[in-house]
């Protein structure tokens, strides 16, 4: 069986400076895969790679087997990719629901005429997407925010509020960008028990973070970047005892 | 279950058909009707631009090209070549919507003032064809354009009417027709925000990214409002060119589509019913100011630009917050 | 409860209502609606328009008005926006309730004003000037400028008498311009001039000197015409002396006017143009009918607004009185009335020419009452 | 046939020279603050209406254009001070209202002021047009060239050497980082009003004697400098010079070769076609999304 996500030789250079550099790994379905790093190792830009938002300089991916380069992000949605963004992605002119809605676009059907008349059937799954949002948002933990408008919400409830609408799509894999970060341990914790829960459903998820205790507790697998190279790929165990991991976290 | 849009889109709704309705109760004379109507088609084009420019948060400098196309496109068809309103109507609708796709795939991949700079030269290009086309469509000095017939009923100004007993002179039906015509541009509209494809336009302007990322095809959502919004200009434009009866290439100038951003910056971007406060406020101030004269510019622009400065939301928006602000204060106070 | 509230509404409304309509309650005045351009890009026509109607109405008032009734002018700025003329001529006709209208400065707003005029059956002077305003006749439509047809009959005319046959032409793209191309494209076929060279310029256009090049350089040309208003002309005009054309240069009556000189300057030397006696009042010979009129005119014009008098305000001088003379022949204000006694107007001199109105004719002006004009040491110069 | 093209070139030129120091008032703006200052036509037209009314009350040209220079200057201040800055918050959108309404204010106030007649101001040398192989070179066309020149190399010069310029160009970078290191941003953005009101007054002013000048002259020119920068790259004050020229020449180019009725369709088109190619215009800086 071929890994779900596969990263072979890639590279990416903004104007001159690569921020990226010759990265390969893959990643198995139902896996829950970390990418750590110091501050500028490339991870956001590996994400934004992996999601069709830059296109690579060099290298390829492949998602089931299919090459991602001429596709757009919308184009690996439809593909069953999602991700959340480290600085987050909200629609601020919208309420709460709409968000999640939103994340279920690939799954309505629209159609103008039934649109501009609201016809019977437009209502119908109106409703059934509403209440598949509603429920997303009580699994992620801002079923009590429903119809707030997103711009009132705090910063940890829209950061789960990400997730939710990530979620709604059904995506075969979800990628997280630091979903942790700003969020106390209480709130960390039950990210840690959302991530957890995404997984036991089978979705595959792949994670960018720097909470060590976080990722170690809940990664398959681990990639470490540092400036813009991997450094290490391997389960928990191994990277916690790899040296040269040790060496430039410790600033080595 | 009942959401937030689908509330408000029923109270707006009546709350503009009572007004609509209300309003010949306090209309004096048939200029009162004449201005009334105006304004009706007129907001109806708005509402139509405001799906573009407030809910899809895409920037149109260049409308009244669609506006003066579909005005022209009737006039033309139905005084030259003897078509009657409604197909001239549809079919204008049809060609102007082909056109904005055409030109709206390229020019909306644009963003900011690259956009605002593309749909500027679309409009005046636009309009440099009708004022150089005199053959056609008269040149500067304009042409005439017959009545409105609906299916061999003619409806003019100057006609006269019964509606349920009720004696109506043109003026007054083409009021009541115009009040129907924006009713329905409002419902179309709501229809549209309030479903997976106003989502989708509005989540273009929230977070294009984010909206990409869960699957939103954002060029073909932004080509599909543009269009939507040509639509409702060419649509408006022939009904105003039937009504005024006359027409000239200030229908598609440039002048004329900062009048129509105007209306929606100031009524309140994203707000059906700002923006159609907006068109009523703009199309009134020409009429209130007049008296002024040499005054009236100086103070259109102090006006302008003191609205914008301090309800930087627009009109409407502005005056939601301080009344519910209000009534929060109330309620706070008694608690 | 809701009685009360809706009656309360309906006096808001009629206060409103009051404030919008400009309330005249006035010992039953004459009322005389205007729309005219005072701003935006024509207003060099609207500006000296409304200054004579203001100034002729007051003096009417002065010496009693017309039938014992006061003037009172109601009028509008159309900003030179045809959308907006229409506009304040439905608010002067169902609104104010005017008895006449005297205005449109422009063919487009003139034209725009029509339908609403005909259907209201309110007789409406226009002081625009393309053909199509009185041809075909309209019932209630007349106006005071010569057309633009008769502007091109006589210069395409001199330019023959002058062994001139083959012209290149420069028009601009506004209503003034383009009307007068389309004119003179037909007037030259009927008298056998040839257009060798049409190019246009826009009325914003700071250069023309491309378009006059390409004019140059067309083989054959023997003189030029420039149809045009606004500033647009003087800077043909400064282009065309700095190019150094040395052809025949020939401008429309909407330069007709001492702004023109001061602004093309030394420029405008030699070139010849069709307008009405008011720019040489004094060289007119005795005998002339026109030059009483066209002196006090002038001189009431220049010392009531310290500022030269232009042709174009002398198309408003010419609307009112024929207005005024048209009410006073009629005994009353009654429209139809007021409509047959302006049709029946026979012999009015009046600034622009002397007027023979008719039933086909609602402009009631011959080519002949342009004079030519030429620029001879930076002044005008009748030349017949 | 040579001397035909010399001509189109030259009176292009001219004019693009006044689009390009129009362009350069917006890219000024834009940088400093990202407003798209729809009122920059506005300041033109006050540098050649001061000017052309202080000569009228006996004032010696030198001085009448100085002074003329700094009335617009102050303007500039007064509009970024009054209805830009209160107004911060605002959509782009809004903004672009906002200075919209004030250009039609200030277009109100010179009309009550100044009237609506067209003015003639002389040439400054002589009115003499100057042949070059049989095409003819308005004497006033070399001082709109040579002065734009000079304004150009003193806003490099004033970006890359002084104090001030630097202020401005770090607070176009990252205004909060300009604050921190202890530039007052809002001096600064009001410093980018003023010159770019000063930029605009003297275009007025050099350009007046060939198109003359009047209340509503700032309409067009000013939206044909917002082209010219757009085409150029918002931004890029090399964009600006060469996007202005290029319109001009364009322009001029199309009036003698294609159509005179479509020579402005022409050069909006050439905009769409740039943009088409080039989404941020021809110098327009590169920027990648950043999520």
């Amino acid at each position: 069986m071929s890994a779900l996500i596969e990263v072979k030789g890639l590279d990416k250079a903004f104007g001159g400076v690569h921020a990226v550099e010759g990265v390969s790994f893959a990643v198995e379905a139902g896996q829950v895969y970390s990418v750590i790093g110091p501050n500028g190792a490339g991870k956001t830009t590996l994400f934004n790679l992996i999601s069709g938002i830059y296109t690579p300089t060099k290298g390829e991916i492949r998602l089931n087997g299919e090459s991602t380069a001429k596709l757009e992000p919308n184009q690996l949605a439809e593909r069953g990719m999602c991700r959340t963004f480290q600085q987050m992605q909200i629609c601020m002119n919208m309420t709460a629901i709409e968000n999640v809605m939103l994340g279920r676009h690939l799954k309505l059907k629209s159609n103008l005429f039934s649109t501009l008349f609201r016809l019977p059937a437009l209502l119908r799954d109106e409703q059934s997407c509403r209440q598949r949002a509603a429920e997303l948002m009580e699994f992620v933990g801002c079923g009590e925010y429903l119809d707030t408008e997103a711009s009132a919400m705090s910063y940890g409830a829209l950061k789960r509020l990400e997730i939710a609408r990530a979620l709604a799509a059904e995506p075969k894999v979800i990628l997280l960008d630091e979903p942790a970060a700003g969020l106390n341990g209480t709130e960390t914790a039950a990210l840690e028990e959302l991530i957890r829960k995404i997984a036991d459903q089978g979705t595959t998820v792949m994670l960018v973070e720097h909470d060590m205790k976080l990722v170690m507790g809940i990664s398959d697998r681990l990639l470490v970047l540092n400036y813009g190279r991997v450094l290490a790929e391997g389960i928990p165990e191994e990277i916690r005892n790899n040296p040269d991991v040790i060496a430039a976290y410790l600033g080595g | 279950m009942v959401n937030r849009f689908m509330q408000s889109r029923l109270r707006d709704l009546v709350f503009l058909a009572i007004i609509l309705f209300a309003l010949p109760a306090f209309l004096s004379n048939p200029f009162h009707y004449d201005l009334a109507t105006q304004m009706a088609i007129i907001a109806a084009t708005v509402v139509g631009l405001n799906l573009l420019v407030g809910f899809a948060g895409q920037i149109s400098l260049g409308h009244a090209g669609f506006f003066g196309l579909g005005a022209y496109f009737s006039g033309i068809m139905t005084g030259s070549y003897g078509w009657s309103s409604i197909p001239a109507l549809l079919v204008g609708a049809v060609l102007v919507g082909i056109i904005a796709w055409i030109v709206g795939r390229p020019i909306l991949r644009l963003k900011g003032h690259y956009l605002s700079m593309a749909t500027l030269a679309v409009g005046f290009i636009i309009a440099i064809i009708i004022n150089n086309e005199t053959w056609l469509t008269g040149g500067p000095d304009g042409m005439p354009v017959p009545s409105l017939d609906i299916f061999g009923w003619e409806l003019s100004p100057f006609g006269s009417y019964s509606l349920f007993g009720m004696e109506l002179d043109g003026n007054q039906a083409w009021y009541l027709f115009a009040a129907l015509v924006l009713l329905v541009a409002v419902w179309f509209a709501q229809n549209l925000i309030d479903s997976p494809i106003g989502r989708a336009l509005r989540s273009v302007h929230g977070s294009e990214v984010a909206a990409r990322v869960v699957g939103v095809n954002t060029a073909s959502y932004k080509s599909l409002v543009f269009v939507i919004s040509a639509i409702y200009a060419s649509l408006m434009g022939g009904l105003y060119a039937h009504f005024q009866g006359f027409i000239t290439p200030a229908v598609a100038a440039f002048d004329f589509s900062i009048v129509l951003i105007t209306m929606v910056v100031l009524g309140g971007m994203g707000s059906t019913m700002g923006v159609i406060l907006g068109a009523v406020v703009l199309k009134l101030l020409p009429q209130v100011l007049a008296d002024f004269q040499e005054l009236e510019t100086v103070m259109f622009g102090l006006i302008l630009m003191l609205t914008m400065i301090f309800m930087p939301k627009g009109l409407l928006p502005t005056i939601q917050m301080a009344v519910s602000k209000r009534m929060k204060k109330k309620a706070g106070g008694q608690a | 409860m809701l009685k009360t509230m809706l009656r309360r509404a309906g006096k808001f409304a009629a206060i409103a209502a009051a404030g919008l309509v400009m309330s005249a309650q006035a010992a039953e005045p004459i009322k005389i609606g205007s729309f005219l351009s005072v701003t935006g890009p024509a207003s060099f026509l609207g500006d000296p328009e409304l200054k004579t109607l203001e100034m002729y109405v007051e003096k009417i008032n002065e010496s009693g008005g017309v039938l014992g009734r006061p003037l009172e002018l109601i009028h509008y700025d159309d900003v030179g926006n045809a959308s907006s003329a229409r506009n304040f001529a439905s608010r002067l006709i169902r609104s104010d309730r005017v008895d006449i209208i005297v205005g449109g400065s422009t063919t487009g707003a003139t034209m725009a004003a029509v339908p609403l005029v005909e259907q209201a059956k309110i007789p409406f002077i226009s002081l625009a000037g393309a053909v199509v305003i009185t041809t075909p006749v309209k019932e209630w439509v007349f106006k005071t400028p010569q057309s633009d047809r008769m502007a091109a009959e006589r210069i395409l005319s001199d330019m023959k008498e002058r062994g001139i046959t083959k012209i290149g032409l420069i028009s601009g793209t506004d209503g003034f311009g383009a009307s007068g191309r389309t004119q003179t494209l037909e007037v030259a076929k009927e008298l056998g001039v040839e257009i060798l060279a049409d190019v246009t310029y826009s009325g914003s256009d700071t250069d023309m000197t491309a378009q006059l090049t390409n004019i140059r350089n067309t083989q054959g040309v023997e003189g030029v015409l420039n149809f045009g208003f606004g500033q647009g002309p003087a800077i043909v005009t400064r282009n065309y002396a700095q190019l150094g054309i040395k052809l025949p240069f020939y401008q429309s009556h909407g330069v007709a006017s001492d702004g023109f000189l001061d602004l093309a300057g030394a420029s405008a030397e030699g070139l010849r143009l069709p307008a009405s006696p008011l720019l040489v009042p004094d060289s007119l010979p005795e005998d002339d009918p026109q030059k009483e009129v066209v002196q006090s005119y002038k001189a009431e014009y220049e010392a009531r607004w310290n500022a030269k008098v232009s042709t174009f305000g002398a198309y408003a001088y010419d609307g009112l009185m024929l207005a005024v003379k048209a009410i006073e022949a009629a005994g009353s204000t009654e429209p139809e009335a007021v409509r047959k006694a302006l049709e029946n107007i026979q012999g009015h001199v009046g600034v622009t020419g002397e007027f023979n109105m008719s039933p086909e004719d609602h402009n009631g002006l011959k080519a002949d009452s342009f004079r030519i004009l030429e620029v001879q040491n930076g002044a005008w110069k009748l030349i017949n | 046939m040579f001397s035909e093209f010399l001509q189109y070139l030259f009176t292009g030129i001219t004019i693009g020279a006044t689009y390009a120091l129009i362009a350069l008032g917006f890219t000024l703006i834009y940088n400093a603050s990202h407003v798209i200052n729809f009122a920059q036509g506005e300041f033109l037209m006050i540098g050649g209406m001061a000017t052309v009314s202080l000569m009228a009350m006996g004032v010696p040209m030198l001085l009448a254009i100085i002074l003329a220079v700094v009335l617009a200057g102050v303007l500039g201040i007064l509009l970024q001070r009054f209805a830009i800055a209160p107004a911060k918050q605002a959509d782009v959108v809004t903004l672009i209202i906002i200075t919209i309404g004030a250009s039609i204010f200030i277009r109100g106030l010179a009309q009550l002021v100044w009237g609506k007649e067209y003015h003639v101001m002389p040439n400054f040398s002589s009115d003499e047009p100057i042949r070059i192989f049989g095409a003819v070179l308005n004497s006033q066309s070399l001082w709109v060239l040579g002065i734009g020149a000079i304004l150009v190399v003193g806003l490099v010069l004033f970006f890359t050497r002084t104090l001030i310029g630097k202020a401005i160009l770090a607070t176009s970078m990252n205004k909060e980082a300009a604050r921190l290191v202890g530039i007052r941003t809002q001096l600064v953005l009001m410093l980018a009003f003023m010159v770019s009101a000063l930029l605009g007054s003297v275009a007025g002013v050099v350009v007046a004697p060939i198109t003359f000048t009047s209340y509503d002259i700032g309409i067009m020119l000013g939206l044909k400098g917002f082209v010219a920068a757009a085409i150029g790259g918002l931004g890029s004050g090399v964009g600006a010079v060469v996007g202005g020229l290029l319109l001009g020449v364009v322009e001029a180019m199309a009036a003698g070769y294609i159509s005179s009725d479509y020579k402005d369709a022409v050069a909006f088109s050439m905009i769409l076609v740039v943009l088409f190619f080039m989404p941020r215009g021809l110098f327009g800086a590169k920027v990648v999304e950043r999520v």
